[in-house]
């Protein structure tokens, strides 16, 4: 069974689920369970859900340390950006621990954020920093696109025995979507091919996964059927069925959120020029944020970020088979 | 007070002044949403609340002196002499606004006023102040610097490291912890380890060995006191102080947070929303720093009620025609925004 | 001192025992160099000198307390029961090592015996410990952490946000400031706010309201009664206490820094390599603490002359043993590299 | 004329030369400058050469701070892992001032700090962290690989309004090269073929460049001639440099000290993919770290890094036009 959810309702769904499950999950974070009105606390007690102060080093790190031990706690921390002020918690505590111990002990932790609002936030809350956290050895990383995997994908990321950083995109908070009822887990690690075609790859992250489908969509008006994947978890990062898309399809175009050497994008490209070169009939194309941090006033910020139409140019462009500029 | 920090009657009334300015200001910010649903995107803060602690400190600046706000910054460059035009102008993210439209409400600068710029990761700026005034000292320029910072960002590292650094280095700083009792929609008492155990928040000065005060943040009299005689340290080289000035922020933390295109407003105070606690905000409001002020100055003879109208009147018309200013102002061209990346 | 934490004779043996042990494996550890050259690789920090401190605060744990040092980690595990061998083969970088030469003398780690492991990044394991002690709290374990952390760190913003969630959520944690003087080549009076102020560290403690004392480092009892007090605290369910446990580092910060394949040593000691101050590192000397303790135990009659023999010669044959076990154990097969990596 | 230098000393020439220059470039950093003995701090005064606690948010927040307010700061922070504790500073402070301003300030910094030391010193001190630096809006970052170009990056770094992130390989510290003498700049933003070739290019970053430069000679002596580029700087990349030898060679390996997704190889890769695609006579290959921290002990370190050896048969396969297991 299924129903229709929001994509915040359906992460919400799977933390309280797991929580149920297992008693040693606990959850916290700045500006939640204020009072003893607040439904997580009234469900789950003092003990496990948590107000914390403006502290994201202490928060994580206290996570890591909680998990280390034996808790599986979740840590909301709201923006991504705010995780820059911890981030040796994030990329040279939590993914090394383990390492270093030869083995010896494990952290289960879930740092959950949002990312890329592109709503007037001006510069410093508006980014999209998983770039920062691919490729760490130790570290999972997953974005979920739509309701059903963000459900699934939290569901999985607090089974995890590793630490995952859960990363929900702020423009996808209020879309609705069918989601399982229950139990539901979408494995880490496995990609999902959101769209079915045979012209073309879009390759697309969070929010721009959407973008992507409706791009897709008018594209498919004028005859062109686009394959569109999501990554789902950028660490580890599924290869393999990007691969296959782009052998299938010979064309890819990605896109992302982020400025083109910060984006995920980049380095996904990188795969298919190693994997998938020989299939490949056109030159890769990047749909990336343009080299700017994001401006507050309207259009500005609408310049900087990709939307569908460049989408749509840039697939047109690499089936033309010839170069257009980023 | 030493008499060089005695406040005449001329000051008394500028500090009414700038009072009334920044209250006419946020109260224009916030009718916007109303007014003109959409101009304001992202996330706006007031300093209603705050007038008497802003002002308070900023009075006792010389020419020179700078000051380092958080991302609630509206309310220092007004009293700095930054156009309100030019404000309201970045607040509607306009051409004509301060930072062209690439900043907004939470990054507000004004370098040519002695205000540099802000950040809106919490703690972060606390750092930047303590740089400015170490060029301060290295370039011995003489300039003190006015840091501010929340309640909530004295539970951040970087306020612990900065001003350990300020207080071995001995630069020429004051810190401004402005106590509003909030962080977003936590009370400070749920959060702060010295509130918990009754103590104020100044009592981490003990931290650093350096002096640590806390003062009613209402009364902007007892503000000049206070950041005077830190001021007078900083300037005698012997280093940074923290003041606690504590008060009430008057209104929401900011705009409701919206996935656009859902418009945006002002919700109602988290004490109420949030806690439920109607009293706490009435007692509060009870005490708002610009109407104490003012019968204070009108008790004490400093003002007339006619003056004081005048000066209501004029914050009024000012705001009014920065407000008309900055909604007649193009936005940017979206081909702007690949300028002011690098220098 | 409360009755239950008055020592026995034999406990004070015990402790001797432990200082013994930790001296004799510090000094094989620091020989190695010498005599084993290039079997040490990266950089080893060493405990002479903390022998009070740590063994005065880890006899006042009950059984499944846990232990959170520092990087400097290696007098710890000693005190807990961990074999000397695994350690010996841990630094040596041998498949027998405790982390199966993964993390060598900066990163030991043995959750068996209730030390969860270390960060090599300054500041960030105090709130692992504090989480640790989050555990124990919400699973009531009954635990007591034990945060262990140098003068240096105290300067990281990772220690004031860890210790006022403690305070808030009140913890069952010690914090123990080890206070050798100096921070790599650093004197802490250089760089600490309190210092240049003349006060004590244990002053940051009033920064969370929580009790903050400071205690002569170099005397076990003196730091077990401290200790003693704060870990009933914790256990009490009143939160963490601050100590400052005030010693001196005997051996250089750790051995120099080369490019492989040059070898590495352990240089002079700080104060006369970087500062030229040797009367400062002599007075210290003087007050070597597991000499101090000798005499005083032999003075009063805990110990005799031939027993204090013993433990030596038993700490010193345990060492070599572990010495010996360490050289014949194989290096891992470099294929083993790509494991561990996720659980 | 140019004298032989080691790489640290050219990195300190350089310093010294531009503080001599610009008295309102200072330098401080944690255990530096600790006595009046220090020749530093005898040369420029207590005001310009400093020692900082271990107080990396408040080192680099200060620098900013004293940037945007009139002074040229050199922070020293040693490893660059430190800076993980203070990334706020670095990826969201730092780089947005200028842009949040409308441009009315300017950040002229530099951040220096050594990495990749790989010496025994474990999982947290011997990673490469370049790749999350790389693509944020308004951050330079360079990587000198010989001494020439510590001086000269480390010279135009200091001249530069914007912050730079300027990384030196701990493993080349003590390598000599010669060194101009005097002014010497090398601009940012300019890749630098280190050896010229024909039959494939080597693009390496820091330490692996030295390797490439070794590989490439042992392939010279089977008659292969290897075309070695280094990019310098990371950001700005040069892309044009790095697409104009793979159009001429056809053919690209591309090494890096880091783990395979959080390498600037892959960025790199990507920009190959999209721009030299009709060139490439062979798919782009990948010389990384293994997927793992960076282990204690000898055997196991040797193992995760890449070496001489690897680069050689990566070549080889290229040349032989097939795939080979990273
Ligand atoms: C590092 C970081 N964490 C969290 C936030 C989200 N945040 C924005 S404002 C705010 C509250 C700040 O409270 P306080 O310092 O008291 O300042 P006030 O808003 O009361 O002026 C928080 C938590 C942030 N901007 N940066
Ligand atoms: C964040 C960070 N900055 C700098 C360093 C380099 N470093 C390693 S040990 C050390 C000194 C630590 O001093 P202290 O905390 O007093 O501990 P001690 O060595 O005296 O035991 C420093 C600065 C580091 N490891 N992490
Ligand atoms: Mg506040
Ligand atoms: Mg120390």
């Amino acid at each position: 069974m299924a129903r229709e959810m929001m994509y915040m309702d359906a992460i919400n769904a799977a933390i309280i689920e797991e929580m149920q499950r297992d008693e040693n999950v606990i959850f916290y974070g700045q500006n939640m369970a204020m009072t003893e009105r607040d439904p997580m606390l009234k469900k789950f007690g003092k003990d496990r859900v948590r107000l914390t102060p403006i502290s994201e080093t202490a928060e994580i790190g206290i996570g890591i340390g909680a998990a280390m031990t034996g808790l599986r706690p979740i840590v909301e921390l709201w923006m991504s950006e705010f995780m820059l002020v911890a981030f040796a918690q994030v990329l040279n505590e939590a993914p090394r621990l383990r390492y270093m111990s030869g083995g010896q002990v494990k952290v289960p932790l879930v740092l959950k954020a949002g990312f890329g609002f592109c709503a007037g936030w001006a510069g410093q809350h508006s980014n999209c920093i998983y770039h920062s956290m691919m490729g760490i050895p130790g570290l999972k990383v997953v974005v979920p696109s739509t309701p059903a995997d963000a459900k699934g994908l939290m569901a999985a990321a607090i089974r995890d025995d590793n630490p995952v950083v859960y990363l929900h995109s702020y423009m996808l908070t209020l879309d609705k979507g069918q989601v399982p009822d229950g139990e539901y887990v979408v494995p880490l690690g496995v990609a999902d091919v959101k769209r079915a075609g045979t012209d073309i790859t879009i390759v697309a992250v969070g929010w721009m996964v959407k973008k992507a489908m409706a791009a897709a969509e008018r594209l498919a008006q004028e005859g062109i059927s686009a394959e569109v994947v999501d990554p789902r978890s950028l660490a580890p990062l599924d290869v393999k069925t990007i691969v296959a898309s782009v052998k299938k399809t010979g064309r890819v175009v990605l896109v992302d959120q982020a400025p083109r050497h910060s984006s995920a994008a980049a380095v996904i490209a990188g795969e298919i020029a190693e994997h998938a070169f020989e299939h490949l009939r056109a030159p890769v194309k990047m749909v990336t944020a343009l080299d700017a941090s994001v401006p507050y006033s309207e259009p500005l910020e609408n310049f900087v970020v990709p939307n569908e139409e460049k989408i749509v140019q840039a697939v047109k462009a690499v089936l033309a088979n010839q170069e257009v500029a980023a | 007070m030493p008499k060089k920090h005695q406040l005449s009657k001329d000051r008394l009334v500028w500090m009414f002044t700038q009072m009334v300015r920044i209250r006419e200001f946020e109260e224009a910010v916030k009718r916007a949403f109303i007014e003109h649903p959409g101009v304001i995107r992202g996330h706006a803060h007031l300093g209603d609340g705050a007038e008497a602690s802003i002002v308070g400190s900023l009075s006792t600046r010389n020419k020179t002196d700078l000051a380092m706000p958080s991302y609630r910054c509206h309310g220092y460059p007004i009293v700095l002499g930054t156009p309100l035009r030019k404000m309201m102008a970045e607040v509607f993210g306009r051409k004509d606004g301060l930072c062209k439209g690439f900043g907004g409400s939470m990054h507000l600068a004004d370098p040519a006023h002695h205000f540099p710029g802000t950040s809106g990761i919490i703690g972060q700026s606390i750092a930047h102040a303590t740089g400015a005034a170490l060029t301060a000292q290295v370039k011995k320029t003489g300039q003190v610097v006015y840091c501010f910072f929340g309640d909530g960002a004295s539970k951040q590292g970087a306020f612990f490291e900065s001003v350990n650094m300020a207080a071995v280095w001995k630069l020429p700083i004051v810190y401004v912890l402005e106590n509003n009792q909030y962080q977003a929609y936590t009370h400070f008492s749920l959060e702060d380890a010295n509130a918990v155990a009754g103590d104020p928040l100044s009592k981490k000065a003990a931290a650093f060995s350096i002096p640590g005060v806390t003062v009613d943040g209402t009364d902007p009299v007892a503000v000049h006191k206070a950041v005077s005689k830190a001021a007078d340290r900083a300037r005698a080289g012997k280093g940074p102080s923290l003041v606690e000035t504590k008060f009430y922020r008057l209104s929401a933390h900011g705009n409701v947070i919206t996935v656009p295109p859902l418009p945006t407003q002002f919700p109602e105070h988290e004490a109420v929303a949030v806690y439920g606690n109607k009293k706490e905000f009435a007692q509060w409001k009870a005490k708002d720093p610009v109407v104490k002020f003012r019968s204070r100055l009108i008790k004490t003879r400093a003002l007339t009620e006619a003056n004081a109208k005048r000066i209501e009147d004029a914050a009024r018309a000012e705001v009014k025609d920065a407000v008309e200013f900055a909604l007649a102002s193009p936005l940017p061209a979206p081909e702007e925004a690949v300028n002011y990346v690098y220098a």
